[in-house]
């Protein structure tokens, strides 16, 4: 377990909470902050549009100094991420007692799970607060944004449910100021709905978070404790049917969160009624919490519950993606299609999960992290259009292209990273999401890659109606293009598209250890639940896959001379099919020795 | 104390015929006096019959042996309350006639009279229960003994009830405050005043002549 | 030797219950308030009557307090109800209503 | 062998450059970028092949591994490259005729505004093309499969205000996901049985029959939407809304015939199932068939040979799902000089009548481009199978393997040869020959305001030397490129540099007697001629023939209406009934309910507080009431 003399896990999650004290603290613009509370409080009537703010007033520095900071301490922690195959526990590890008298302390780690959510966190967040234009309170502005970001930040960190709960429900009221402040027209009734239908969600964890430390309590010497590796040490020992009964309410609680059909209805509305840099965090981060509490929570601590409710999972997850992708095509707005084309993508996420396979839930992990860059850079691009065009109905557009061609360029990278096109991040995670839930569930597989054909179907279309055609609304034809600003400011998301989908080794060799830890205790713990077999199956590779990574000219070398002649051979016969010992185990291994 | 007085003179026959007829006259008294205040229609009246219940209570206080508390009785109650009642009666001239009958809620009358019933039926039934009067023995003195009732009395409040008394002094301060700053006939300041009553006010102070702005 | 303290809890029990009914039956607040009066005092004759019977002073203190007590809420609530009354002539209590949901 | 690596890295930085830079180097640099780059990856094409060449004939592969690029556990994917026999001759033909498409396109994009965008798309396209061919496992490959079909995308809506062309493309892309449907349920196959994508481990096992049938028919479903073939053949068509030169590198030369390579590659997995042989030839025959059928009765210059494309393609798989692959593959090189050929000039052809693509208003262009009408008539010869043009030999071979697997099947190729030299014959006759239409059309588009037309005094000109270039280079290699394979003199090149690949294990080999493939050739000769003839008899005079060109056929056999109405209609209707009923009456419906009953129960008990003090008291008076029955209840037990 790695630690370094900074508690450097603290700071990430503190370090947004003092930046938004501090941006509390600063002296109002009044006249910004009257004119907001007037027009959107007071009176149902939407806001006589204050003008842009510029972002960089005291406020915006402020965030800016404290975003970039975190991300500085972030890269500093991906860096600091030991590779090797030791690095399936929890790292960076900091612990203290917080309420002591009810076992909860105040826990903090890492695995390889949630570092590169704990990144994308932190990358996107000053994207989404400087990136979309800003208009009314900026001080409020960023605040809640840096709240909502310690928030997000301690709930992939917590290693103590108790702290987790905190933070998964503080999570809801930036994000319910964020809507109901900045949003669209129907603003307050999106806002409450999706505060109230979390809300109800969360009760369900609450619940399964109180009955699991209680009845843990009797089997850990009568202490109660919430933290989450001693629970998830005790779980397995509770009887059958309590495991089941606490992951269904982590489940129920996670699935309105991530949203798994038929618990979406609060996402449409919402991700439509968001501002632009509110939908990017929404669907970017607040997404994953749920996905990441259901691995963390439901698969780490019941792994029972969650061999039992597995099939229930994956055929909700399997009707999600087909339902979902049949509902995405319909859609007549872009944002709320960009909205419902998220809710494919998540189911992406849980089927991959409860595949139970190394490659299906390391898929999921990436999978949580492409769907951040790509919607993120997805709906930062339609706030763009939204800027400039002040709708967003496929009838008002068309033809965009034409005067915004670089716009066009950059928006078709990022929806053909949604529709998964190799070489781009999405067809890795979805790929690898996919094969896993082959390997052990076929048909549920052969179902949701149908989403292979429907993502391109309502991307394209969608994209056709926008970009393409002959410009027939007077107001498409002299569109101003991407700026500067805007470029550089979608740069980073387009860069990790790009990056994760032509070498996603170094995020696979971070993730896959901590999985199939992950998965080692699953089939522990469920042995019914048709975990593959990861670390002792090895197939046939040849001996040039041992060359990882050196010099171009040596790996070929090495290739060339090592298994020259089996290609051409000719003879069928010769099957190098013993040559087993070599290739996976370097890191398959690394979770048998946990 | 006279019941004690006709205990020690004339023996047990005596003293318990006249504790008997003290209970008889005060219950007369109080029930009377309570009908009265629930059935008839004009305050004031109600404010009598309400006198009359407090002094038939004062005689069961006494028929108890609780004989400063019945002179505390009619001194508080028949002297102060009940004369502040009619003097809130007077004062603002409400003396009319209730209309009794008159009703906005439906339900409310029987419902009373049928809650008050069984209210009633319930107690009745749990007084025949011997359970009641089973608790710990007191802590703040006996009854009997040897000392007036006055004297044990004055012993309890000003030892082991010492704070609950001080804090009843208190409450007395505060409610004669309460009073004075609720029957005070104020002027709102202009923090009190609702918005609209505001702007009200600042547009009257625009339109008058300044001198008489001055004045106000 | 004397009254049986259950004659006393029971004429305390019927006062109470004709303050109760009184209280829910009639309109004027004034009234009301007696019938609030005829219940405390009903609660004070079982204070002195368990005082008896159980042979503690501690009931007559509690008597004691409760016409401090009752004497304050009297004059809070005259107080209020004047101010009640300058506001709008109306007596009754049910002309007030606002908090109605 | 550090050339491999130049071979896709040349394209990949071309494309890379003209991305990024594409707009500052502006028209024609990008141009010639596009083509250097391309020229260069043929080059180092050409050098790897000699020094295959050079060792051998078991021995003829290099193995480079790039990175790796996906590892989780037992699924560990390299980005490495395979150059072995095949690879290398499909790589030889994408870029040379890749090179010299792009060379032409800088003639014929000459004054587009998004000249750049092109060449970045063209390069990007051959890169994807090299690494779907070089790639050493499946998953690579699909890597430029599906870069391919991005490029293609992108390419047939580069017009992307024409409405027809957006909707292509997007037609285009989605066709191909419905096989790469296919194509990513064999990888998850793949993985599940071998744990492996890599065509050494894949390619060399021994696989049960019913295994392999459904491994080999989602294989070639993907083929099948990428080569267009039945029933995903309804996109290429409509893919004649991009470029003509588009037209011809990627949905005649070269990408289309990536399902021919798939299905070539795959052979070893194909060969354990007949039933996926027979699927894989019967879908062939089909297609070539109803292709050529509908071919007949177009009036676009684009669209028959378009027809004609897929037609061919069809025969590509007759011969491959036949057992031949060597006749598959050389019917697929060959068809590519020849169709890049014809459709350059057709390009050549709309490039002189400044985008009029109906026949019917072309006529007696013989006359006026002097290069382009000899190109053509090249290769319409070879693409109607005279001898000794390319299109013979090929489709020759190809016969004769399908005679020896069903005669049947034979039949329905020699017919639909016949028909392939009926409508070419039309094509051509309608273009070159006759009277000039093009002048009434001119003036009517002249007098509509389209001044552009025939400035230069009204008359089509021949197009520049960057366009007649590569129009000659393909003319001579149809008339002399059935040398690589022609079936006599030991000059079966292209089977003796596949043996390796398809050993008699894989392909058994099978003899036709000689007597009986005379009698095949001249059959398929007496075949061609006749629909040659009747081809000339039928349209020498006459422009409009309506008993010729019945509606049905117009209408390709209302194929693609029949498709709109019976399946995308309901799904359409569907999926609105989905989005709109479903999910936002009965599951939003359902939640709105929840929040709507807490509202109601809300409105109703807020009728309980009704305001007057004594309605409270009662309830206060209930609640003791109740209270004390309680106690009651207790003491009195």
């Amino acid at each position: 377990m790695k630690t370094t003399g900074l508690p450097i896990l603290n700071i990430i999650v503190f370090l947004p909470l003092a930046g938004a004290i501090i941006c509390l603290l600063l002296p109002s613009a009044s006249w910004s902050s009257t004119s907001l509370r007037r027009s959107s409080w007071s009176t149902g009537r939407p806001a006589p549009a204050p003008g842009p703010v510029s972002t960089l007033g005291p406020a915006g520095i402020v965030g800016l100094v404290v975003a970039l900071l975190e991300l500085a301490f972030v890269i500093f922690l991906v860096i600091d991420y030991p590779t090797s195959g030791h690095a399936a526990g929890f790292q960076f590890v900091s612990r203290h007692s917080w309420i002591g008298a009810f076992g909860i302390d105040w826990s903090l780690g890492v695995d390889g799970i949630s570092l590169f959510l704990v990144a994308m966190t932190a990358l996107l967040f000053p994207i989404a607060m400087f990136g979309p234009t800003l208009r009314g309170n900026s001080r409020a502005f960023m605040g809640w944004m840096l709240l909502l970001e310690a928030a997000c930040m301690g709930t992939f960190l917590s290693l103590d449910l108790f702290v987790f709960f905190v933070m998964f429900e503080i999570t809801l009221v930036p994000g319910y100021f964020l809507v109901a402040g900045w949003g669209g027209a129907r603003r307050n009734y999106a806002a409450m709905k999706f505060f109230i239908y979390t809300f109800a969600g969360s009760a369900f964890l609450f619940v399964a978070i109180i009955a699991l430390v209680v009845l843990a309590a009797p089997r850990n010497g009568g202490h109660q404790t919430f933290d989450l590796i001693t629970l998830a040490r005790i779980a397995g020992s509770l009887p059958h049917a309590d495991q089941v009964l606490i992951f269904c309410g982590f489940a129920v609680a996670f699935a309105v969160k991530i949203p798994l059909v038929p618990f979406h209805s609060w996402l449409p509305d919402t991700y439509t009624e968001a501002p632009t840099a509110g939908s990017m965090i929404l669907a970017g981060i607040l997404f994953k919490l749920g996905a990441y509490g259901l691995l963390r929570l439901g698969i780490y601590v019941v792994p029972v519950g969650a061999a039992d409710m597995a099939p229930v999972l994956l055929t909700l997850a399997a009707v999600g993606i087909v339902y979902g992708s049949l509902i995405t095509i319909m859609q007549k707005d872009l944002k709320r299609l960009v909205a419902y084309a998220s809710i494919v993508d998540v189911a992406f996420i849980v089927l991959g999960f409860f595949a139970f396979s190394s490659q299906g839930v390391t898929g999921g992990v990436l999978e949580m992290v492409n769907h951040g860059l790509t919607t993120g850079a997805i709906f930062f691009l339609v706030g763009i259009v939204w800027e400039r065009r002040g709708t967003l109905r496929f009838s008002d557009l068309g033809g965009l292209q034409k005067s915004m061609p670089i716009m066009a360029a950059v928006f078709l990278a990022v929806v053909m990273s949604a529709i998964g096109l190799p070489g781009l991040n999405g067809f890795v995670g979805e790929f690898l999401v996919l094969v896993g839930t082959f390997a052990t569930h076929r048909w549920w597989a052969v179902v949701a890659t149908v989403a292979v054909i429907t993502a391109a179907v309502y991307m394209l279309w969608a994209y056709q109606r926008v970009f393409h055609g002959p410009v027939l609304n007077p107001a498409n034809d002299a569109v101003a293009d991407i700026s500067w600003r805007e470029l550089a400011v979608v740069a980073p998301l387009l860069v990790g598209i790009v990056f994760l989908g032509v070498y996603p080794r170094p995020f696979l060799e971070r993730v896959t250890p901590s999985v199939n830890y992950l998965l080692d205790r699953v089939e522990q713990a469920a042995p019914n639940a048709h975990v593959p077999k990861t670390h002792n199956v090895t197939y046939s590779l040849p001996a040039n896959q041992d060359v990882r990574g050196g010099p171009p000219g040596a790996a070929g070398a090495a290739s060339a001379s090592g298994s020259g002649g089996a290609g051409s051979g000719g003879s069928s016969g010769s099957v190098p099919s013993a040559a087993g010992s070599t290739p996976g185990s370097a890191t398959a291994s690394a979770g048998g020795s946990k | 104390m006279l019941a004690a007085l006709l205990a020690d003179s004339s023996g047990q026959a005596l003293a318990h015929a006249s504790a008997w007829a003290v209970f008889a006259v005060g219950a007369a008294m109080i029930l009377t006096g309570a009908l009265g205040v629930v059935l008839l229609r004009n305050p004031v009246h109600c404010a009598l019959m309400l006198v009359i219940t407090l002094f038939g209570i004062a005689l069961e206080f006494i028929d108890q042996s609780a004989d400063f508390l019945a002179a505390v009785q009619i001194i508080v109650y028949a002297g102060a309350v009940v004369i502040l009642f009619l003097f809130v009666i007077m004062f603002l001239g409400v003396d009319r006639k209730e209309a009794i009958s008159a009703e906005p809620t439906r339900f409310q009358r029987p419902l009373a009279v049928l809650l008050g019933v069984v209210a009633l039926v319930e107690i009745l039934a749990l007084s025949r229960i011997d359970h009641w009067s089973a608790g710990t023995p007191s802590q703040s003195g006996a009854l009997s003994g040897p000392g007036s009732n006055v004297q044990k009395l004055g012993q309890a409040i000003y030892t082991g009830y010492l704070l609950p008394f001080e804090m009843t002094a208190a409450l007395l301060v505060i409610a004669v405050v309460a009073a004075v700053v609720l029957s005070r006939r104020h002027q709102p300041s202009a923090s009190e005043m609702s918005e609209l009553d505001q702007e009200e006010l600042l547009s009257a102070r625009r339109f008058t002549p300044p001198d008489q702005g001055d004045q106000s | 030797m004397s009254v049986p303290s259950a004659w006393y809890l029971v004429l305390a029990a019927v006062l109470f219950g004709l303050g109760a009914t009184g209280l829910l039956i009639r309109r004027n607040v004034l009234v009301m308030f007696m019938c609030i009066e005829l219940m405390l005092n009903a609660v004070n004759l079982t204070f002195v009557t368990f005082s008896r019977d159980l042979n503690d002073i501690g009931g007559q203190v509690n008597v004691f307090f409760v016409l401090v007590v009752a004497a304050a809420e009297v004059v809070v609530g005259l107080a209020i109800i004047v101010a009640m009354f300058r506001r709008r002539a109306a007596a009754t209590a049910d002309d007030i209503h606002i908090l109605k949901g | 062998m550090n050339a491999a690596y130049l071979i896709p890295a040349l394209p990949l930085i071309g494309a890379i450059v003209l991305l990024f830079g594409g707009r500052r180097l502006r028209e024609p640099l990008s141009g010639w970028l596009a083509t250097i780059m391309a020229v260069g990856s043929f080059v180092a094409t050409v050098i790897v092949w000699v020094s295959l060449l050079g060792k051998q004939a078991s021995a003829r592969s290099i193995d480079k591994n790039i990175f790796t690029w996906v590892p989780v556990n037992s699924l560990h994917v390299n980005a490495g490259l395979q150059l072995d026999p095949l690879s290398i001759l499909w790589c030889l033909f994408v870029t040379g005729v890749g090179s010299l498409i792009t060379l032409y396109s800088i003639g014929y994009m000459h004054g587009d505004p998004s000249f750049s965008r092109f060449f970045f798309l063209l390069n990007a396209f051959v890169f994807s093309m090299i690494v779907l061919v070089l790639a050493d496992n499946y998953l690579f490959s699909f890597f430029g499969w599906e870069g391919v079909g991005f490029c293609s995308y992108g390419l047939i809506g580069f017009w992307f205000d024409r409405d027809t062309a957006a909707v292509a493309a997007k037609k285009a892309f989605v066709t191909n996901r419905v096989g790469d449907y296919g194509f990513m349920i064999a990888l998850f196959l793949l993985f599940q049985h071998f744990g492996s994508f890599n065509y050494r481990d894949v390619l060399h096992s021994h696989l049960s029959g019913s295994f392999a049938t459904g491994l080999a028919l989602m294989l070639f479903l993907g083929a099948v939407g990428k080569s267009a073939q039945i029933p995903l053949y309804m996109w290429l068509p409509d893919a004649m809304e991009g470029p003509t030169p588009v037209s011809a590198l990627i949905h005649a030369a070269t990408m289309v015939t990536a399902g021919v390579y798939l299905v070539a590659r795959s052979a070893p997995i194909i060969h354990f199932s007949s039933a996926a042989q027979w699927t894989i030839s019967i879908i062939g025959a089909a297609t070539a068939l109803l292709a050529a059928t509908i071919a007949c009765n177009q009036n676009d210059i684009k669209r028959v040979l378009a027809y004609s494309t897929v037609s061919q393609l069809g025969y590509m798989f007759l011969g491959e799902g036949s057992g031949d692959y060597g006749a598959g593959i050389y019917h697929t090189v060959m068809h590519a000089f020849f169709k890049a050929l014809l459709f350059l000039s057709a390009g050549a052809v709309i490039h002189a009548l400044h985008d009029e693509q109906n026949m019917k208003r072309m006529g007696n262009l013989r006359r006026y481009l002097p290069i382009t009408f000899p190109a053509f008539m090249i290769g319409f010869l070879a693409l109607a199978a005279i001898p000794p043009f390319d299109g013979f030999w090929s489709k020759d071979a190809i016969l004769a393997a399908a005679w020896h697997k069903s005669p049947a099947l034979w039949a329905v190729g020699v017919l639909t040869a016949f028909l392939t030299a009926y409508y070419m014959t039309r094509q051509v006759v309608l273009v070159f020959f006759g009277q000039s239409r093009w002048f009434d059309h001119a003036k009517e588009r002249g007098a509509a305001g389209d001044h552009h037309v025939y400035e230069a005094g009204g008359v089509p000109h021949e197009a520049p030397a960057t366009m007649t270039v590569p129009l000659v280079i393909l003319a001579a290699a149809s008339v002399l490129g059935w040398l690589l394979d022609a079936p006599f003199g030991g000059l079966d090149f292209i089977n003796k540099w596949l043996a390796p690949l398809f050993p008699p294990t894989v392909a058994p080999a099978f003899s036709v007697a000689t007597g009986t493939k005379w009698l095949i050739g001249l059959v398929s000769v007496a075949f061609a001629l006749a629909g040659l003839a009747s081809g000339v008899a039928a349209w020498r005079r006459a422009v409009d023939r309506p008993r010729l060109e019945p509606a049905v056929l117009e209408h390709a056999w209302y194929i693609d209406e029949g498709v709109s109405r019976t399946v995308a209609g309901p799904l359409t209707r569907m999926a609105n009934t989905f989005s709109f009923v479903i999910d936002g009456r009965l599951v939003d419906g359902l939640v709105r309910a929840v929040s709507g009953s807490f509202a109601a129960s809300g409105r109703q008990l807020r009728r309980v507080q009704t305001g007057y003090v004594r309605n409270y008291a009662l309830g206060i008076s209930a609640g003791a009431v109740i209270i004390l029955f309680y106690v009651s209840l207790r003491a009195g037990s």
